[in-house]
């Protein structure tokens, strides 16, 4: 280059350009909507959060228990065999103190996303990489006292409230 | 296989917001590769595009609109996508372009605007996750970062303030680009410790700065290579995995996907001591750990050891192993894409010597190029020698 | 092309305007398990690379490669996506094979177009930002402005696009896997609701669900897999200027390039006598014909006399789209190309059944990648 | 093909949209052009000598040999119906009440698309068209500063 090159393109805006009109320019907002057809395995997930189960599967090729279900191993490539009822508890396998939203908003009170390990299904060990985590938030709890490792339990939204969606469980809190 | 060279590269400053569009960034990398290396479009056989999600840039099928200015006038022209690890990926597409024996001369340009996105680039990510199963309960990129960081620290006990020694080296180093967004020659780990938490243990100034920019690189086959220069790149090695897209049945603690592409590429390359044979080293850098991780992946350090290439020395300028010569991600800015190829350009002028600045000194032979994407889930690997 | 590259399995799954008992993800693993079957491979074992074609926006999900291989038994392989149509997708893993990186890949292609609530927003969001899309405009419109001009450069009538869908959805009547087969009038389509003018609306391919999974094979192991590969002799794909602006609106340059590039590598000099069987772009009517000239099959505005004289029927000279193409089968966006394949597989092994083309031994497959781009490819496949 | 059943009592679908909102600058050609055309009511072009084209709207470089275009040139307002059409549906794919014609004016080796303002039965590929803009100090430095192209008598 960077020797023969003497000078790089790039003309750098600040937002003040843009309030003090020196650029101009075009909004415009994508309207995408969808509706993903569940199919089997997630169709059940849904249904099954409904009832207040969480359902894995299990592959009868390599024996782990997974969730969220599917109808096919990734590993081995066998179909699923069948869908597990999960207990809705489970461990912190990681955890953050999240500051701020999905658009980029500053919250005072931390959001605190986790992975957890649901009691019942594959656990990771020397031999496996493999283990049934989901995504989903902690709650009930002081941000300064969760830590890996700390048992959880589903909170459930009141049956007649729930419409088969991951929602429908609230959050995590901690099994005292 | 047939040889393939890089023979000339280019780019554009890295900037927070660009006047220019997707189109005239494109197009602004693209000319410059070709003037390095004294070509114009009547020599480009094929033309290959980077460029990472289309909520960016915000045109839909996003390839086939800057294709006017990544030089796809009449030309075949493809796009790959690996999410952020296209940047690396675009050089094995324009690869194969040319070891298939089907083309000659290939335009590889990779290009990002990440501020079309308003107000906040940030929230396209949003969309990432599983749109059934994670979607609904509103997560952001920073949580899987700082899930995936904590689980990190926590399994190999590592300090935040060591870790910060990463964000302080590359931005350090940045400090001698020309394009670069974040070069700082004095910033310090308690600046990176005293910046606002985002998602903790995600700080400001752990994260790499969302930027516009391209880069773009020519490829030749060795014929052709041989006859344009004295000073070709050789790609030696390719590799690229994607793991499963069900993250949270995996362990974050390790990047099992970028092993599998280091191995490939290594292969290929016919290297069995990755930190021997390897000189210089652009490790992926969107988040400081995140070149840790990959140190591991690419079997440069031992597992949850990484840190210690940063603590003894060995990864600055004039190190045993220099990493992110260039200022990395961290420095030089983040245009999603452009940043991975960035990465390769960067080797293609150290390799040649012509760093400027920025040069690892003792006229270093072999560098290792690696970007990371998708979910937690994709390593893509280039080796380049001379 | 000296290393050959061949087919050497195919499945699919869908191809009906709806899938409702399937996610996509199941669509995707369904295809999988045939083409595998069909191929005899496993894909943890066997296959090398996987390729698949998809947009982001098409799918509601930014960076959809997330989500390609579990359901293709490529977790943890080497996956990427090529944000093109299906044939891109084909020609990626001809290149990846021919490089020595790969002995075995597997391309994907699938629509879920039904699950698209606002598929033409989205379409929307493809035209140029600045110059374009402040018109708030139906992207239509683009094929309208194209069939005008083709119309009125060529020579070539509104019942001649209108004989392309009464043959197409015709043919479409005896393939199981069409969903939209019907035995219309030319009438019936000629005086059928109005799109973007002189462009009608039964002269617009509808969607449908669908994902085609392909095993592609280098010449020692297609060899060793099966008894009747199906050889990829040449493919070839090309752009041109992307703005509305400065292409070309009656000729398509791009695809004859393409088409050149498919050609010398296939050692074809005579496409008329040496194609057997054609299936190409039909995304709208008058594409079929635009296209045939551009592939060279006839001189410029010749293609529509040709189609009144029966010569692109199932028992013509060279039949076009016998599947019944976009229009009969259904249009599967970013798969289409793939779905064109498939048929030409079945054409080359026999396979076709009632839509069977005698004696077929090479086939063309064409695709573009629909309103507004300027992108296109071409294969030619034989047995 | 799977063991697993679906369970009757399963929501179909899961319905969600693809949140995305964008600010467009126009770029080092974009900028100058839409400012010729707010400004001083003009319809730039930018030539390429090596190709020789000239690119409407103009440009920053030539899509054929990726040069920077410099020269840059008044194309004037009228130019000549290349292709145009009858549109009867909208952006989101409803039925319009009132059709909306559409066309390419083309200038240089270029043109502009734009909405045509006329009989389409008068209309006929070749003949000249005149943008219509609107005025001076309602032009915001868009497409839309145009307001219509109408055919034109000499």
């Amino acid at each position: 280059m960077t020797v023969r090159f003497k000078q790089f393109p790039g003309v750098s805006l600040s937002e003040e350009d843009f309030r003090q009109g020196k650029v101009l320019y075009q909004m415009d907002e994508l309207k995408a909507e969808y509706a993903w057809d569940s199919g089997i395995a997630i169709g059940a997930y849904l249904a099954g959060l409904k009832r207040g189960v969480i359902l894995g599967v299990r592959c009868s090729h390599c024996h782990k228990v997974v969730v969220p279900p599917r109808t096919v191993c990734e590993w081995c490539f066998r179909p699923m065999e069948e869908y597990v009822e999960l207990p809705d508890t489970g461990t912190v396998n990681t955890f953050s103190l999240c500051y701020i939203t999905w658009d980029m908003r500053r919250i005072s009170e931390p959001e605190i996303p986790a992975v957890i390990h649901l009691d019942g299904t594959s656990e990771l060990g020397p031999s496996s990489v493999i283990m049934g985590g989901i995504l989903h938030k902690l709650g009930e709890v002081d941000p300064k006292e969760v830590h890996i490792g700390m048992r959880v339990q589903a909170v459930w939204k009141p049956a007649a409230e729930r419409t088969g969606a991951i929602t429908d469980i609230l959050y995590f809190k901690p099994i005292r | 296989m047939r040889k393939v060279a890089v023979i000339g590269a280019g780019m554009t400053r890295f900037v927070r917001r660009a006047l220019e569009t997707p189109k005239e960034l494109s197009w602004e990398a693209a000319r410059m590769a070709l003037e390095s290396c004294e070509l114009t479009m009547d020599d480009i056989d094929a033309v290959c595009f980077g460029t990472a999600p289309d909520a960016f840039d915000g045109v839909h099928m996003n390839g086939e609109y800057a294709s006017d200015g990544a030089g796809g006038w009449r030309k075949p022209f493809m796009r790959s996508y690996v999410g952020g690890g296209t940047g690396v990926f675009v050089p094995i597409q324009g690869w194969y372009h040319v070891a298939s024996g089907m083309f000659d001369v290939v335009l590889v340009v990779a290009e990002e605007k990440m501020s079309s996105y308003y107000p906040h680039a940030q929230a396209a990510f949003l969309t990432i996750f599983d749109h059934t199963t994670e979607r609904p309960l509103g997560p952001n990129l920073l949580w899987i970062f700082a899930l995936e960081m904590n689980r990190y620290m926590s399994t190999y006990g590592l300090k935040k303030e060591d870790i910060a020694r990463v964000a302080v080296l590359h931005k350090r180093n940045a400090a001698a680009h020309p394009c670069a967004l974040l070069g700082d020659a004095n910033i310090t780990v308690e600046d990176v410790l005293n910046s606002e938490v985002l998602a903790w243990p995600v700080q400001r100034l752990d994260v790499s700065p969302v930027s516009d920019g391209a880069v773009a690189i020519v490829l030749a086959a060795e014929h052709v290579a041989k006859r344009l220069t004295d000073k070709p790149v050789w790609i030696e090695g390719v590799g690229w995995h994607l793991d499963t897209a069900y993250w949270t049945n995996r362990d974050l603690v390790y990047p099992r996907y970028v092993e599998y592409a280091a191995r490939m590429a290594y292969e290929m390359a016919g290297i069995k001591e990755p930190r021997k044979e390897i000189h210089i080293a652009e490790p992926y850098d969107p988040f400081d750990y995140k070149a840790l991780h990959h140190l591991e992946g690419l079997q440069l350090a031992p597992r949850g050891r990484a840190i210690e290439l940063y603590l003894d020395g060995t990864a600055e300028r004039d190190g045993d192993l220099p990493i992110c010569p260039s200022g990395g991600l961290l420095g030089v800015g983040n245009p999603i894409a452009a940043a991975g190829l960035m990465k390769i350009a960067e080797l293609f002028w150290q390799l040649r010597g012509e760093a400027g600045e920025r040069q690892v000194p003792g006229n270093p032979r072999r560098g290792v190029a690696q970007a990371w994407g998708d979910l937690m889930q994709v390593g893509t690997v280039v080796v380049m020698g001379r | 092309m000296s290393d050959r590259v061949a087919i050497v399995g195919v499945g699919w799954s869908g191809f009906r305007p709806k899938t409702p008992d399937l996610s996509y993800k199941e669509l995707m693993y369904e295809a999988a398990v045939r083409a595998y079957a069909d191929a005899g491979v496993d894909p943890r074992r066997d296959v090398d690379s996987f390729v698949t074609v998809a947009e982001d926006f098409i799918e509601g999900t930014s960076i959809f490669d997330e989500y390609v291989p579990d359901q293709l038994g490529a977790a943890l392989k080497p996956v990427h996506t090529i944000t093109g149509d299906g044939l891109h997708g084909l020609a990626t893993g001809v290149m990846l094979i021919r490089s020595g990186i790969a002995r075995v890949v597997v391309v994907e292609g699938h629509s879920k177009a039904s699950n698209l609530l606002t598929p033409d927003t989205i379409l929307a969001y493809a035209q140029d930002p600045v110059l374009n899309r402040p018109l708030r405009l139906n992207t239509h419109f683009v094929a309208g402005m194209e069939m005008h001009r083709y119309l009125y450069e060529s020579g070539t009538t509104r019942e001649q696009c209108a004989a392309v869908v009464v043959k197409n959805r015709r043919n479409a009547l005896r393939n199981p896997l069409a969903a939209y087969g019907a035995d219309l009038s030319l009438e019936e389509v000629l005086f059928g609701p109005p799109l973007a003018w002189p462009l009608g609306k039964r002269e617009t391919a509808a969607t449908t669900d669908g994902a085609i999974v392909m095993v592609l094979a280098a010449e020692e192991v297609a060899r060793a897999l099966r008894q009747d590969p199906i050889w990829i002799r040449g493919i070839g794909w090309c752009n041109d200027s992307p703005s509305l602006e400065s292409r070309e609106w009656g000729n398509l340059p791009y695809l004859q390039e393409a088409a050149q590039r498919a050609y010398q590598q296939a050692g074809l000099r005579d496409p008329w006598n040496e194609v057997d069987v054609a299936e190409i772009d039909d995304t709208y009517a008058y594409k079929e014909l635009q296209t045939l000239e551009a592939l060279g099959f006839c001189g410029y505005g010749e293609a529509g006399s040709l189609l009144e004289s029966g010569a692109f029927d199932l028992d013509g000279e060279l039949p076009v789209n016998p599947s019944g193409g976009s229009l009969g089968v259904g249009h599967m966006l970013d798969a289409t190309g793939l779905m064109r394949t498939l048929e030409a597989v079945f054409q080359l092994r026999g396979e076709a059944g009632a839509h069977q083309v005698a004696g077929a031994e090479v086939a063309l497959v064409q695709s573009w990648r629909g309103v507004p781009t300027t992108s296109g490819a071409v294969a030619i496949l034989s047995n | 093909m799977t063991f697993l059943e679906r369970d009757p009592l399963a929501p179909q679908a899961w319905f969600g949209n693809l949140p995305a909102a964008h600010r467009y600058t126009y770029g080092l050609a974009g900028e100058r052009f839409f400012r010729a055309l707010k400004d001083e009511g003009k319809i730039l072009g930018s030539y390429c000598p090596k190709c020789d084209r000239t690119y409407v709207p103009a440009t920053a470089f030539c899509e054929r040999c990726l040069g920077e275009l410099t020269d840059w040139r008044d194309m004037g307002l009228v130019g000549e119906l290349h292709t145009f059409t009858v549109l009867y549906v909208d952006v989101e794919g409803r039925p319009l009440e009132t059709p909306q014609i559409v066309g390419l004016v083309s200038f240089g080796d270029g043109g502009i698309v734009h909405f045509l303002h006329a009989d389409p039965e008068s209309l006929v590929i070749g003949m000249p068209m005149r943008a219509v803009l609107k005025p001076p100090h309602e032009r915001q430095g868009s497409i839309l500063d145009i307001q219509y192209f109408e055919p034109f008598q000499a």
